[in-house]
């Protein structure tokens, strides 16, 4: 396994890991111990922890895992193929599908890009709107994740709480774009329609029932002394090796890292919002956990301040009616509810990208779990992809 | 809107680094006892399930559940199809040449819809098609109950699509500081003062369309109704109740006298309104550019016809439209509110009704050939399309598949490829060689020369 | 009580029958039990069409349905051991229903020592786990019956010396006698003792059942059901559903005889002697069962090594010392 | 079990046979993309799909009834869902969630994508949608009982179910 950056094998096992028994690793432990054999586990592509088709081939000695080759491309769709054949309009559509859990996320850069390569001003109402719309899907991925992370670990009912309050925002969601995951609602230049009436009191409604309610998700989970044991020290990512990975989002946030493309090079007017770039400085699962709870209450305050800041006017920029990006090429980087999302948009004058480069942040993060599943238990492997928050389309595209 | 009452609580960094560490403290069951009293609690909570087949959410308007179709709208245009990203809608349609409606006038030709079908097993939801469709022909409908055995019972044609028509809601109202698509002012009082630049339109279109009452009666029936043909007989009926109707129904009351029932009968299509063009001349129409987002605000004008017929025809009873919920008819709802959201207010994207064009045409001729064309691109399921069948690059075999088989695979093998691997690119090449691919340029020119 | 007289062979046959009839039921009720319990404690409603009320009928369904479902044997399992590990794991668990006294004179067999033979028989089903694990011939099954076999042995303690606690205070290895006994319940009284002795009870009752927050053996998110991932039909609803369900009652009426005071009203008060021990039992290990659903959907699993260091560093000592503390309560109080 | 494909069944343990196949549809997920979590919400507490017997709870194929396939199938996931459904035991029924399950959806184009999960394995019911409600997959489930109350369990058995016309039962019946 190829250690980019990592920290030395001793430190890893101070830090909460199983101590290597390995043979090749640790040849002086492998005497006078019982003599085990290696087995290998193939986990996925269809298992229930891997919270879609995810497949890992894991080395197990026992109940520890020696070693893990996480395989993808079980749910590769071809996205960067498939939108050249595609006008801008419909690939709005079509990338809302590719992170399903954040798909206004996903439509976002692409309309930034566009708008960038064709100057066209956003209009201050509009930009409010996405924003609020943005954060909205950042809480209803966040739930998701709270959802499967305690299904995961064996707690049912996380599940089943997470999934009511997703489905008050889903409803707004539903009522103002039509769709309950994929929206479809961002437009180079502005978004398709206005909102409609009962917006702003259902956003609130729905965002203020998730914040009422996390004090009782952390009584269920976060304060659970069961949980703590399953989480604390476990699945460590330390700094160093979330940078060297590429690792971004949250889960680098759970490292330490406080990096958000939100506030580093805001986007839309997220520089005019009061919000905090939370994070948690041991990486190990409870703390990725802990990020992601707290980035709820950030992105209900963001909601909040821009539904009493939300100005009258027109939703659409000066569009022409047929998008056509002129010439050109460029890179626009967003904060997806999973981390950097950048989209490279190269353009030849057409209605079609000429191509269209997507960065997910699924996949970069995912490219760090043969190193922070080596040497953990069998168990702690499931709790480490919970807390690994995935999404398969995301990795695969 | 009271914001503060509730505000998501606001930390500092150390506040939250403090949380954590203590969050991070191992507990000695307290945590454990919370967890139950949590799930305690919700068993004597009321329960939220919805009981689906019992009780239904009531869903919003834009859900996007299936497409209706509003038949009689249908120009065959063919916009739907050829935007559709998955092309599922599949249209069939002739075309039919009318006697001239005058002595001496051009014989007309009309598209008759043949077959309008939507496969809803391919497609995605995403929209477009409704979006596009300049008049507004086609709709979101919450409907989602249409699960089949067969895959091929998905495939719904315009019958199908036309009963759900039944269940389509008119637009919402939009969200306090939205500008209604059209309207010239800002603001919320768009929604009321909206009738006062339409107004002298109606006045002129109504007058020029006096002169043709039977047309006009035709046309009042299917519109009116909602889309059922059945209904035609209905202006006679309606007549009365005109009168209540307040506002700009005064200036239109006289036109329906003139309805005859023989003409009420015509079959339920679009005809040419020739007499309208005039009318839109004097349109005062907003400027093409800025506001081309809007487009329907250019459709008040070319569709104000239609819209009259409605509410002489057709409305009875419907003092304030946009009240009631039941008539699914948004043109009436998109005259009263500005031009307003009508369920595809984004027409306007790709404006095939903008005012400009609509000077030079009438409403019901459907869009311009060439106009498509230059619009559209994108080859439609119904068109005359390039065939997507992979082409051979040249048309010539100029290997000998046997040939380029072994010389492959001895090259392969040479280069120290597995037998399989060589095998399977050899095979690669002999299915290139006996469509007439060069195997590569270089194979190529080497060759030849 | 009647006056007919029976032969043993002819009372053995009809214990028999009564014991057949019950086990299944119990677990019927209870899969039900634990549809709706969970459901409400999840803010859902549970099976509401099968049957018609409220879906009573959900679990009988489950168990006609299983009944004529295709038996896949996989091609690698060992197939006689693989056939037989259900009746292995299942008729322990029908063998602890006989000493279980549902009211005075409603027990099957009061065997002298009702403890002893619970915890002897309790233990067995253990074989048919690994037995079921092993022959599958499939990782995860492997992996699950290793655990399920290091962990019923580890909770099997605790379970013991909270037996052992409870016969001490009876003074008697009887199930009758313990009940009648116990003015107070014993989870009541010897103030602490008993509660604590409960508390070890339960959770070992837990692990023993593995279920959640113990289930690491058959975690579904994990390791797919563990020893049952690769049976279907008939021998999966006996390995799994009926053998979980008949253990929970089970352990929910043992909970009941030991701590709760059995078929005697919960308070010694002659007043409440008018209802029937039936109902007093019924009542009480109705309670336990809920306790066992409560504590289900509520916790995370405890990992596999957390789960033994719990069960011998924290459960055994704090068991043994107990022991000690009630040898000295039953001496000189 | 081969009782049953032989024996002409009366009518009370047709009814019975039928009756629980229909309120214990074990439930395997296949949760796939976008669909998946909407399978997950119709699972949750809002929809609740135990209340029609179906139970989302074995993850072993060999438990299951019913293989909701929910999302983008790929040519690269198709080997595994054919073996899914192959370890299935009979009676056995599949529920094709959403556009991309039916025929490729969004992703008619692509090369990656299995045009349909009928071409690997046979569908009971079709529900679409991109992704469709939870309540469209309820009323899917609705059709599939309805569908399994009108089936001959011998024939089912044996693998060659002939259709037979569904009465709607008016309680259950999502009108279409």
């Amino acid at each position: 396994m190829a250690k980019v950056g990592s920290p030395s094998e001793e430190r890893a096992g101070a830090r909460g890991r199983v101590p290597s028994r390995h043979p090749e690793e640790g040849a002086a432990g492998a005497e006078g111990r019982f003599k085990t054999e290696e087995m290998i586990l193939n986990v996925g592509p269809q298992h229930p922890a891997t919270h879609g088709v995810f497949r890992l081939l894991a080395t197990i000695d026992g109940e520890v895992l020696i070693d893990a080759d996480p395989v993808i491309g079980y749910m590769h769709r071809g996205y960067e193929k498939l939108v050249e054949q595609r006008d801008y309009r419909q690939i709005t559509n079509l990338v809302s599908r590719m992170d399903w859990l954040s798909g206004i996320n996903n439509e976002l850069p692409l309309a930034l890009a566009v708008e960038k390569l064709m100057e066209i001003e956003v209009p201050p109402r509009a930009q409010y709107l996405r924003v609020i719309l943005c954060e909205m899907n950042r809480i209803l991925n966040h739930l998701m994740f709270f959802a499967s992370f305690g299904a995961e670990l064996g707690a049912i009912t996380p599940t089943f709480y997470a999934f009511r309050e997703r489905e008050d925002i889903q409803r707004v969601m539903e009522a103002t774009t039509g769709g309950r995951m994929h929206f479809g609602f961002f437009r180079p230049g502005g978004i398709k329609e206005d909102v409609p009436e009962g917006f702003v009191e259902g956003a609130l409604a729905g965002v203020r029932q998730v914040i009422d309610r996390l004090p009782d998700y952390e009584n269920l989970l976060v304060g659970n002394e069961i949980f703590k044991q399953r989480t604390i020290d476990i699945g460590i990512l330390e700094e160093e090796a979330a940078y060297s990975y590429g690792v971004s989002g949250p889960i680098a946030r759970g490292s330490g890292i406080t990096m958000d493309v939100r506030k580093d090079e805001p986007y839309l007017v997220y520089d005019q919002f009061d919000f905090d770039v939370q994070s948690a400085p041991n990486g190990d699962c409870f703390d990725r956990f802990w990020v992601l709870i707290r980035e709820v209450g950030e992105s209900a305050r963001i909601v909040e301040q821009a539904i009493e800041g939300l100005p009258p006017g027109p939703i659409m920029g000066k569009v022409p009616r047929v998008i056509q990006a002129p010439e050109g090429e460029v890179y626009v980087r967003c904060e997806n509810p999973l981390g950097e999302l950048g989209m490279y948009l190269v353009s030849d004058g057409d209605r079609r990208p000429y191509r269209l480069k997507i960065r997910t942040p699924s996949y970069s993060n995912v490219s760090a779990l043969s190193y922070v599943l080596k040497n953990t238990y069998v168990s702690d492997m499931i709790a480490i992809l919970g807390s690994f928050f995935f999404v398969l389309g995301d990795i695969d595209r | 809107m009271a914001v503060d009452e509730h505000r998501a609580p606001r930390t500092t960094e150390s506040d939250d680094a403090r949380r954590l560490v203590k969050a991070r403290r191992p507990g000695f069951g307290i945590g454990l006892l919370k967890g139950m009293a949590v799930t305690l609690k919700h068993l004597f909570k009321h329960n939220t399930v919805i009981q689906y087949p019992d009780e239904k959410q009531d869903l919003s308007s834009r859900t996007r559940g299936v497409i209706a179709l509003k038949e009689e709208n249908c120009t065959v245009c063919m916009l739907c199809a050829r935007e559709c990203p998955d092309w599922c809608i599949y249209i069939d349609s002739h075309k039919e040449t009318l006697a001239p409606k005058r002595e001496g006038g051009r014989p007309r030709k009309r598209n008759i819809l043949d077959r309008f079908a939507i496969d809803y097993a391919l497609c995605m939801y995403c929209g477009i098609c409704v979006e596009v469709c300049p008049y507004d022909a086609l709709f979101w409908s919450r409907e989602f109950e249409y699960a089949e055995y067969d895959i091929r019972e998905l495939t719904h044609e315009k019958e199908k699509l036309s009963d759900w028509m039944a269940s389509v809601l008119p637009p919402p109202a939009l969200e306090e500081g939205a500008e209604y698509p059209g309207s010239p002012t800002r603001a919320p009082e768009v929604a009321d003062g909206a009738a006062a630049p339409v107004k002298p339109v109606q006045a002129e279109a109504s007058d020029a369309a006096a002169g043709t009452p039977e047309r006009r009666g035709a046309q009042a029936a299917p519109l009116g109704t909602g889309g059922r043909p059945a209904d035609a007989g209905a202006p006679k009926e309606a007549k009365p109740d005109v009168g209540p109707v307040p506002g700009r129904q005064a200036e239109a009351a006289p036109a329906p006298e003139g309805a005859e029932p023989a003409a009420a009968e015509a079959p339920p299509v679009q005809e040419e309104e020739q007499q309208a063009a005039p009318s839109q001349e004097q349109a005062p129409g907003p400027e093409p550019t800025a506001e081309d987002h809007a487009g329907p605000g250019g459709r008040t004008e070319t569709a104000s016809p239609e819209v009259l017929g409605i509410q002489m025809g057709a409305e009875p009873a419907s003092p304030s439209p946009r009240e009631s919920t039941e008539t699914p008819s948004p043109e009436v709802l998109g005259i009263q509110m500005g031009g307003g959201p009508a369920p595809s207010p984004g027409a306007g994207e790709d404006a095939v009704g903008a005012p400009e064009e609509a000077e030079t045409r009438t409403p019901q001729e459907g869009p311009d050939p060439e106009e498509v064309a230059r619009l559209q691109e994108t080859p439609g399921p119904n068109v005359e399309v390039p065939n997507e069948e992979p082409k051979p690059t040249a048309l010539d075999p100029t290997e000998d598949p046997k040939e380029v088989y072994e010389a492959v695979l001895s090259d392969q093998l040479a280069k120290g490829s597995s037998p399989e691997v060589a095998e399977a690119r050899a095979k690669v090449a002999r299915v290139k060689a006996e469509r007439g691919i060069a195997r590569n340029p270089g194979v190529a020119t080497k060759e030849d020369s | 009580m009647f006056d007919i007289t029976l032969a043993t062979w002819q009372i053995l046959v009809i214990k028999i029958i009564v014991i057949l009839t019950v086990v299944p039921v119990g677990a019927l009720v209870g899969g039900y039990a634990e549809h709706k319990v969970m459901a409400h404690l999840q803010h859902r409603l549970g099976p509401m069409y099968p049957g018609g009320f409220h879906g009573w009928a959900t679990t009988l369904a489950d168990g006609i349905k299983f009944l004529y479902k295709e038996d896949i044997i996989p091609a690698a399992a060992d197939r006689k051991v693989f056939s037989l590990a259900p009746a292995a794991i299942m008729v322990p668990i029908i063998m602890t229903y006989l000493v279980i006294p549902i009211d005075r004179a409603l027990i099957v067999e009061d065997l002298d020592v009702g403890i002893f033979y619970l915890l002897a028989v309790g233990s067995l089903s253990t074989i048919g786990l690994l037995m079921a694990g092993w022959s599958s011939a499939n990782k995860y099954a492997l992996i699950g019956a290793l655990r399920s076999a290091a962990q019923l042995i580890a909770y099997e303690l605790p379970i013991v010396l909270a037996a052992v606690v409870v016969a001490m205070l009876a003074g008697s290895l009887s199930l009758i006698d313990i009940v009648e006994t116990q003015n107070w319940p014993f989870a009541i009284w010897p103030p602490g003792i008993g509660f604590i002795a409960f508390l070890l009870f339960t959770v070992g009752a837990v692990a023993e059942m593995t279920r959640v927050p113990f289930d690491m053996p058959v975690a579904e998110s994990e390791i797919i059901t563990g020893p049952f991932t690769e049976y279907s039909g008939m021998r999966y609803i006996f390995a799994h559903m009926f053998a979980e369900m008949g253990h929970m009652v089970a352990f929910g009426g043992i909970g009941a005889t030991l701590f709760l005071g059995g078929y005697q009203p919960i308070v010694p008060i002659p007043f409440l002697d008018f209802i029937p021990g039936v109902i007093w039992f019924s009542a009480k290990t109705m309670f336990m069962i809920f306790l066992f659903l409560w504590i289900r959907p509520t916790f995370p699993r405890v990992r596999e090594d957390q789960l033994q260091k719990f069960a011998w560093k924290f459960l055994i000592p704090v068991g043994l010392a107990l022991v000690l503390v009630t040898g000295a309560w039953v001496l000189y109080v | 079990m081969a009782v049953i494909e032989k024996v002409k069944l009366p009518g009370p343990a047709s009814w019975l046979l039928n009756w629980s196949r229909k309120y214990s549809l074990w439930m395997m997920q296949f949760g796939l993309a976008c669909c998946g979590i909407e399978m997950g919400a119709a699972i949750a507490s809002k929809f609740d799909i135990i209340r029609f017997g179906v139970i989302p709870f074995p993850a072993s194929p060999r438990q299951a009834d019913l293989l909701v396939v929910a999302g983008t199938v790929t040519d690269k996931m198709a080997a595994p869902i054919k073996r899914v459904y192959d370890q299935m035991p009979e009676p056995k029924y599949v529920i094709s969630m959403g556009s991309c399950a039916n025929c490729g959806g969004p992703y008619w184009d692509s090369y990656a994508v299995t045009k349909g999960v009928d071409q690997i394995i046979p569908v009971d019911v079709y529900v679409p949608g991109c992704p469709p409600r939870p309540e469209a997959l309820l009323q899917g489930v609705i059709r599939l009982q309805q569908k399994i109350s009108g089936e001959n369990p011998s024939e089912k058995w044996l693998g060659h179910t002939t259709p037979i016309p569904v009465i709607p039962e008016p309680g259950l019946a999502g009108g279409v």
